[in-house]
């Protein structure tokens, strides 16, 4: 039976990083989930990026084989409104994509997840993406990379963004383009402390961000064969390992349903209490851990009967 | 490492000379889960004691480098770290008293991947912060 | 650098080969405000959801190297510094559940400087803490 | 008019270092404070103590030039009762001293505060002090340290502990040990919230630790010859730079009028929640500044009138 590969975003120890903790520190608190995986946002894990000294990429080596972890996706953005007075240009996202995938690889990653700029309150992204992502394709095949918008609450799985994305895989054939899904879009009760970087305003003018979107976990068979990465989100994990956000007891039947064998990486994005977010990681791995054995455990009987 | 409020206690201080300071300055942290190319912060407003000092008056210093508004926006490929902190300049005839003050910070930070009705996203933050040398 | 209670989310966890276990240990920062010799620490107790493992059945790990409670007295010139953690291992047969756990800590510290009515002194923490692999 | 000397005693971030601070950290806060000296807790500060890295070592004295900070007060201990079955001996006493002076020799400090060991709930020191003391004043005087014991709450300035140490300055004529002074002796309100490394049981015993054992600062008087430096003891400072344990308003005017001219060297003690204590040893300084001009505005008046 397949089964899923764990990992943790650095993305949940947001704040933390700075005033708390060193990327040394959360290598360890990573590695001693029993995750084989961890994923950066490259901007924020990589110093002087995007052109880290030499003895810090030695280190990032050293450390990986020293904690047992691969790197997994490297997030990165297309900031196409870069200037008040104008936007990128295509070439300017290509030449921005390039330089991720080129760092990205340099560093041992497999995936990059660019974050493109917006147009419009359904958060279509910049027309530019196709462009700069096709120029791409070559570089991405050339370095083993795979570029991967993400799925991201409050655009769900069926969607005129996600829908662009498909096509754009099947009109060219790559291997070197997929999908990442948030498991946030899952989300379906409200949110209790949100650890995300929106402030009051946007808070009260988009709910949708507060409430869920409740994306039906059976869409995932939609999209699947596009996904080789999942971000897992999550906010709160109480002492019961009952998630007040994020339905893993469907989430998970569901993935193993449907064969899913990549990452699960750790999003946390709760309340921003200094060290909070170690000890949710934690949670989060122990309940899905759980989740996915009784999932094995019932498939074993169900055989066996 | 830096405290964990955007404002920190250490670098709120008077500057020019005694007895005849031009100004103050805060130092913040950043505040965001990412680096930022300059270009894409729009300046920050300061409060003390309910006094607003808008960004348009204030210098933003990283490292040894001042930036005018207007050189923020130009400065596309000169990034803010997380991990790292700014300082904003004040200009106030005489600086502050000696003694705590409330100290209030506004980021005016663009998000590209925000819809454009949320642009600039303000990131806020309020204090108790101490002068020590009027 | 370690988290402020002086029990760590991290380290908690099972040993021993899976699916036979012989215990698990519990990491704990410095908690005092001065590095110690660690003859002047006399064990720590260590409860888990009400159930108590006392010092005298423990084990102290610094670094590479476990101390029973006689070898902690003999260690006179070994510190445990500020900034650094020690880990205590508790034999127990199968380990402990997957699941977070309410974990207690009782380091028991002999201060020279403090009376000695007053000896040990028990420092106690206590935190919710989980073990992800049993 | 003799001014006082500002400084810190890095013992006030107890808890953040290792924690949320680093020595670079401390370093930055203790000079933004506008103070020209640091005090340290040589266990604590110094990495691999008593025997620091040679490139340590470098770099300690490279932050003192780029903070502008002088070494002051080097605290160390005499743990006279190493062993459960047994105490240190004269011998072991007096190497602990000597090498304590060596290193703080070497990291450029002029005082060292041995603290040494207790036999009773008087907190009468180890009788070893006296010979471990002695046998070190040559080595001291050639290094050009001060031995300086604490007068720490409980214990008064009029007391037999304090009287056996003037004693021993007085039959010994020398000039390398002197008296500390804690400003904890002088406190005259209860603590609120208690930072010490004290237990619960201890609190509960002991009550003139939380309730402050009120010396009058008339009694400075007695033994200000003897006090080359002070640790400037507090715990909670408010918006108001009102003190709520600690009469800074009759402590200052007494030093002033004795003619202090040491360090006040700040000791936080108060709230241990992150970051607090960075804010709060801004407030003394505040407080204490102000308390000195007023009263040099004063005596100035009082000169010209
Ligand atoms: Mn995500
Ligand atoms: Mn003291």
């Amino acid at each position: 039976m397949s089964s899923f590969k764990y990992g943790v975003s650095l993305y949940s120890y947001t704040d933390d990083f700075g005033t708390v903790m060193t990327l040394d520190d959360a290598f360890d608190h990573v590695a001693d989930t029993g995750s084989t995986g961890i994923e950066i946002l490259g901007e924020t894990s990589v110093p002087l990026y995007p052109e880290p000294p030499v003895a810090w990429i030695d280190d990032w080596f050293a450390k990986l084989e020293r904690f047992r972890l691969e790197p997994t996706n490297f997030a990165c953005w297309v900031d196409t409104r870069i200037q008040l007075d104008r936007n990128m240009s295509v070439e300017e996202g290509a030449a921005q994509i390039a330089q991720d995938l080129r760092l990205a690889h340099k560093l041992g990653f497999k995936f990059i997840r660019p974050k493109f700029g917006v147009i419009d309150h359904d958060l279509t992204p910049d027309p530019i993406w196709e462009g700069a992502v096709d120029r791409n394709l070559d570089l991405a095949h050339e370095l083993d990379l795979v570029i991967l918008p993400e799925i991201h609450s409050p655009t769900p799985i069926r969607h005129p963004v996600t829908d662009a994305y498909v096509k754009f895989i099947e009109r060219t054939g790559t291997k070197n383009f997929g999908l990442m899904i948030d498991t946030g879009i899952f989300q379906d009760r409200p949110i209790d402390h949100w650890g995300g970087g929106i402030t009051d305003e946007i808070k009260k003018g988009a709910l949708s961000f507060l409430n869920g979107i409740n994306t039906p976990v059976e869409h995932l068979a939609d999209v699947i064969q596009y996904v080789p990465f999942i971000q897992a989100k999550f906010h709160n994990i109480d002492e019961t390992l009952h998630d007040h956000q994020i339905p893993w007891e469907r989430i998970v039947p569901m993935l193993k349903k449907l064969g899913y064998a990549g990452y699960l990486s750790s999003e946390y994005e709760g309340k921003r209490d200094p060290w909070v977010a170690i000890e949710q990681v934690r949670r989060q791995h122990a309940l899905i851990r759980k989740l996915e054995e009784e999932y094995d455990a019932a498939s074993m009987e169900a055989a066996n009967a | 490492m830096l405290e964990r409020s955007h404002i920190q206690s250490t670098g709120f201080r008077n500057v020019g000379p005694e007895g005849a300071r031009t100004g103050f300055e805060v130092r913040i942290r950043q505040a965001n889960y990412r680096s930022s190319r300059l270009s894409l912060i729009e300046g920050v407003d300061i409060t003390v004691d309910g006094v607003v000092y808008p960004a348009e008056g204030n210098l933003f210093r990283l490292g040894d480098k001042e930036y005018t508004r207007d050189e923020l926006n130009e400065a596309t490929q000169t990034r803010l770290y997380v991990g790292d902190y700014f300082t904003v300049v004040v200009p106030k005839e005489g600086g502050l008293t000696r003694g705590v003050h409330l100290v209030g910070s506004a980021i005016r930070y663009r998000h590209p991947y925000f819809p454009p009705e949320f642009q600039p996203a303000i990131v806020r933050n309020e204090r108790h912060a101490t002068i020590i040398l009027p």
